[in-house]
């Protein structure tokens, strides 16, 4: 049962579940691909993915703010002091 | 409205935003942001004690940016002082105040940052205290974790402290986040936040599943903070290691702000909701009981000072957890009580293994054995807390924990009482047996395996060991905290005081009318008859005769080897923990396990009840 | 624990903790019925009260701006917790500061990442500003702003070197720039109390009309101190690691 | 779809502990930990979602157009700050850690402690 609210910008709401349903299950595939891969610099990078992810989610779930932040914070800010970690360790097992 | 609340927060985090900004032009001449900083803490201390006297009055409320609730609405944050969350934020404020005076002369140099993380410590703890708002609970719980995680790491140089932090960050992270998703839970049935309006929408259904998570959830990440069994492994890793300044205030305070947080979370929201309220007090008091004998098993067999005092901190955790659990004005009282006892002796028993540690250079208490007799200061007052921590009256440890027991009594269950002369027992023996040991040189070094030497030798760099002269600046705070301990214990009017905080702050109606309505309440209804606010003789002779169990025990601790019909061969204490000593792993990955477990275990049993 | 155990312990404890959160999850009101008041309630009075558009923004830094001054002292803290932790340490030296030394194990920069860097160095800083001074009318705000300004340094690093990194964002007037975005927004939340005011209350004019980038009162100062210190925060914290990786040579083992 | 949102959530949840339990790296356990945060944000969303309305600007759109929940956006926002806090923090522990002990596995800290 899904009480709807309708405005002459509401996308319709089929697409929009449609949208959200897809976009759901590769997020959680996406979580699902972070925590297995296991070598240090792919897994960054899945990260940046998955925070991209998680930003098309937040912009479907209506939330373009959250949408900014994710991807400023989530798939490039974090990903940097990742790898930038990541390099320092590294450089010290050679 | 009392601009104070607001201050109360604002002044330490714009003088931690401005030492930080100052800090570095100031270059060698930094007994002055030594000065401001301590400035700051103490006139922190002194507006909070200003609001706690004001609340004896009735609780007061603040909207920030004056959004009031409007019909039973909250549109903004509002702090919500009653006497004991007041209460407890001036333990904090006088703890971090005593911690940075000891440190004048303890660290070799301080950066400007040590003062800038102690500050927003203190102000976390403040606004963690006087929240109404269930979300900004969770915002001042995060800032007093990463203040803390960092105050941990304080020494960098060491392997004991980055492997404490990342397992204190890792485990108390996942806790916070928990708590996040029970929020997240509860606003999705309520679209909440502020407790009192939270506490009034879930009672108009019937208590169902959402509600037991939720409530599970929240309080999660605060029994992880306060150390509860089976969420307790990263307590003793983390506050071995930490500076002992910090330490004093992670025993001391940061640990019972959680079991706060517990309390806060049940009697403004959960409490009416939940129901079932026998089967949630058996919950806690199981718990309750399990950490406060983990701990006490622990603390006795530990020689790594600051371990055990660590240890003997999760022991009382636990009395403290039933206290609350029992959910009776007078077990809520006692608690308080009693937090505020241990706070300051416990404080105190840190601050002196500071100046042991700044003079000797170890706190590896088979190593010390008899190298502290010069420290003669600093050994009574050690011995002094220590015997307020076994509860001997007048401290005002025994006044509490007589409460507690009364209120255990009236409840049905005397074995709790037993079990805690045990626990005192134990954790008072271990301190003064440390006492009797390092400060007076009795009887025989105690023994230890070469783990616990290995653990204890690394304490090195904090301070500048071997000084000839113990500064003012380090005893005098811990003596003041031991003195307050006693005077307080002569103040006659304290029960009958707190106990009407107490049930004030059980009053879930009464609460939630001061928050939402803007009601005064003044006056509690009298305490119920079956409870008593007096100390009875017996609460006495418990405390008198805990004190002296601890001092037999610490006795035969040291002269063990001397008694000439005993089992040779046998260290006191050594058998107690191998069942459970292998837990205790350091590895943050098993911690987050049993955290799981835990969880599960406890949700299961919660699902049974409210089903 | 050995890992097989802890994987079976782990395995039975999350099969029941999930069991239980799905029970606590079942009680929601089904996904897109969010039943308020809260919100609602906002979504009603902010643009009438505060003049802003952006309702998120509203409730970040009027509503519930009490919960951003903490957030924004939470990443403060995590910035000087960062520096104690990484500060040079005795026995630590810091290698000459040139970025191509012997070991540096990342292959020198190409031209074209240098030109491609600094090209888009003038665009970054104006999409953050952009996004930090509209927060009352767009999606934006201080927050993404001042992460998106502090990029900006970081293509300097990369078109240019570490050396010029730090010439733009020496730790000390960074640290102060940051100490400054955090107490400014505490600082005018006190200034209210002196008017009579509940802390944080907006006590500036609104402005004429809702929507408009001079409009709602506090909201865009507030929003201009958290992107001064989201960025300076963010700007320290990369440089603390990129000292680390760059700059110094362990001397103890 | 009334709940599928909500068991994502859970196993977002779940798959992050696991990741958490089982990691040998530092680095790849306080990713983890992100995960398991990331958990919080879909929550938050989740709920606040009203099916129809539109994001909560009124620039381009009439005022009192119905609208998602703007407080649960604040909170995610809150939110997504912390977590960039505490894995900076986390991440200069990692650092450290491996100066010291010469490994980033979790399960070798602590025998080398000593």
């Amino acid at each position: 049962m899904t009480v709807a609210v309708h405005t002459p910008y509401t996308v319709p709401i089929g697409f929009m579940d449609a949208l959200q349903i897809t976009v759901l299950i590769l997020v959680a595939a996406g979580a699902t691909a972070v925590v297995l891969i296991r070598r240090p610099v792919h897994q960054v990078l899945a990260l940046s993915v998955y925070g991209v992810l998680l930003a098309v989610l937040f912009l479907v779930f209506q939330a373009p703010d959250v949408t900014l932040s994710e991807i400023t914070v989530g798939a490039v800010a974090l990903p940097v002091i990742l790898l930038l970690t990541l390099a320092k360790i590294r450089k010290r097992e050679e | 409205m009392d601009q104070l609340l607001a201050l109360a927060l604002a002044v330490p985090l714009l003088a931690a935003a401005a030492i930080t900004a100052i800090g570095p032009l100031l270059g060698d001449r930094r007994r002055l942001l030594d000065g401001v900083a301590i400035a700051v803490a103490a006139a922190t201390t002194v507006m909070l004690v200003v609001i706690m006297v004001r609340t004896a009055g009735g609780d007061q409320v603040y909207w920030f940016a004056g959004f009031r609730p409007a019909r039973g609405v909250a549109i903004g944050i509002d702090f919500e002082a009653g006497s004991l969350s007041a209460g407890l934020a001036v333990l904090a404020a006088l703890l971090v105040t005593a911690a940075m005076t000891f440190s004048w002369r303890y660290f070799e140099r301080v950066a400007t940052h040590y003062h800038t993380l102690m500050l927003t410590f203190l102000a976390g703890m403040t606004g963690f205290c006087l929240t109404g708002d269930i979300f900004d609970l969770f915002v001042w719980f995060e800032l007093m974790g990463v203040s803390a995680y960092a105050l941990t790491a304080y020494r960098p140089e060491e392997r004991g402290p980055i492997q404490g932090a990342l397992n204190f960050a890792i485990t108390n992270s996942v806790g916070a986040y928990l708590s996040l998703s029970g929020i997240g839970l509860i606003y999705g049935r309520t679209g909440a936040l502020n407790m009192a309006q939270i506490g009034v929408y879930i009672d108009r259904h019937p208590p169902d599943g959402l509600v037991a998570v939720a409530f599970l959830l929240i309080v999660s990440g605060l029994l992880i903070k306060s150390a509860i069994v089976p969420f307790h492994f990263w307590l003793a890793d983390a506050h071995a290691v930490a500076p002992t300044p910090v330490c004093v205030l992670f025993s001391g305070v940061m640990v019972e702000l959680g079991l706060y947080g517990i309390a806060r979370v049940y009697w403004s929201m959960f409490g009416q909701a939940l129901g079932h309220r026998a089967a949630i007090s058996h919950i806690f008091v199981t718990l309750g009981v399990l950490t406060a004998v983990v701990g006490a098993l622990f603390c006795f067999r530990e020689r790594h000072i600051k371990r055990l005092l660590a240890f003997s901190t999760i022991s009382h955790a636990g009395i403290f957890l039933t206290g609350i659990g029992l959910l009776t004005p007078l077990g809520l009282a006692g608690t308080a009580v009693y937090v505020i006892g241990h706070g300051l002796v416990k404080a105190a028993l840190f601050l002196c293994t500071g100046v042991v540690l700044h003079r000797l250079g170890s706190v590896n208490e088979t190593w010390l054995h008899g190298r502290g007799r010069h420290l003669r200061v600093t050994g009574v007052v050690f011995t002094l807390a220590g015997l307020g921590l076994a509860d001997l009256p007048p401290f005002v440890t025994f006044v509490g924990k007589g409460y507690v027991d009364d209120s255990a009594w009236a409840h049905g269950l005397p074995w709790v009482m037993g079990l805690f002369l045990v626990c005192a027992v134990l954790t008072g023996g271990a301190v003064l047996r440390v006492a009797g040991g390092v400060f007076y040189g009795l009887g025989d070094a105690p023994s230890e395996d070469a783990e616990m030497a290995k653990m204890a030798s690394e304490e090195t760099s904090e301070t500048e060991s071997g000084k000839e002269r113990t500064p003012l600046t380090m005893i005098v705070p811990s003596a003041v905290l031991v003195a307050c301990a006693i005077a307080l214990g002569f103040i006659t009017r304290l029960g009958p005081l707190v106990q009407a905080a107490a049930i004030r702050f059980q009053d879930q109606a009464g609460y939630n009318a001061t928050v939402l309505a803007g009601a005064h309440i003044a006056h509690p209804v009298a305490p119920a008859a079956a409870e008593s606010t007096g100390i009875t003789l017996s609460d006495v002779l418990a405390g008198a005769g805990s004190a002296a169990g601890a001092l037999v025990l610490a006795f035969l601790a040291l002269y063990w080897r001397r008694l000439p019909l005993l089992r040779r061969g046998y260290e006191p204490g050594a058998g107690l923990t191998a069942p459970i000593q292998r837990f205790q792993s350091g590895v943050v990955n098993d911690y987050v396990t049993w955290i799981v477990l835990g969880l599960a275990c406890v949700g299961g049993v919660l699902a049974l009840v409210v089903r | 624990m050995t890992p097989a155990q802890r994987r079976w312990v782990f395995g039975v404890a999350v099969a029941g903790l999930a069991a239980f959160y799905l029970w606590g999850l079942s009680g929601l009101p089904g996904f897109g019925n969010y039943p308020g008041p809260y919100g609602f309630v906002i979504l009603h009075l902010a643009v009438k009260q505060t003049f802003a558009t952006g309702i998120v923004s509203a409730v970040n830094f009027e509503y519930r701006g009490f919960d951003t001054v903490g957030e924004e002292f939470i990443l403060f803290t995590a910035a000087a917790g960062t520096a104690v932790v990484l500060r040079v340490l005795r026995g630590e030296r810091e290698r000459s500061a040139v970025d191509e030394a012997a070991d540096r194990d990342v292959p020198p920069t190409s031209g074209a990442v240098r030109m491609v860097a600094l090209l888009f160095t003038g665009p970054v800083v104006v999409v953050g500003w952009w996004l930090t001074s509209h927060a009352q009318t767009n999606p934006s705000g201080g927050f993404q702003g001042g992460v998106v300004l502090a990029t900006a340094l970081i293509l300097v690093y990369l078109a240019g070197e570490f050396l010029v990194f730090n010439r733009f964002s020496p730790v000390a007037l960074t640290d102060a720039v940051e100490a400054l975005g955090a107490g400014g927004f505490a600082a005018i939340g006190v200034a209210a109390v002196p008017l009579g005011l509940a802390y944080l209350s907006n006590y500036l004019p609104l402005g004429q009309f809702a929507g408009a980038v001079s409009s709602s009162g506090t909201i865009a100062l507030i929003s201009f101190f958290v992107g001064l210190e989201v960025g300076a925060a963010f700007i320290l914290i990369t440089g603390e690691l990129l000292e680390q990786t760059l700059l110094i040579r362990q001397g103890d083992g | 779809m009334a709940y599928f949102p909500f068991v994502v959530v859970a196993w977002i949840l779940c798959v992050g502990l696991y990741g958490i339990v089982t990691s040998r790296h530092l680095v790849h356990q306080i990713i983890c930990l992100i995960v398991v945060q990331s958990s919080t944000y879909v929550l938050l969303l989740g709920v606040g979602y009203v099916t129809g309305a539109v994001a909560p600007y009124y620039f381009d759109v009439p005022v009192h157009t119905p609208a998602v929940d703007p407080v649960v956006q604040a909170l995610a926002l809150t939110d997504v700050v912390v977590e960039a806090a505490v894995t900076a923090l986390l991440l200069s522990f990692a650092v450290q850690a491996h100066k010291r002990f010469g490994t980033v596995d979790p399960q070798e800290l602590a025998s080398l402690k000593g």
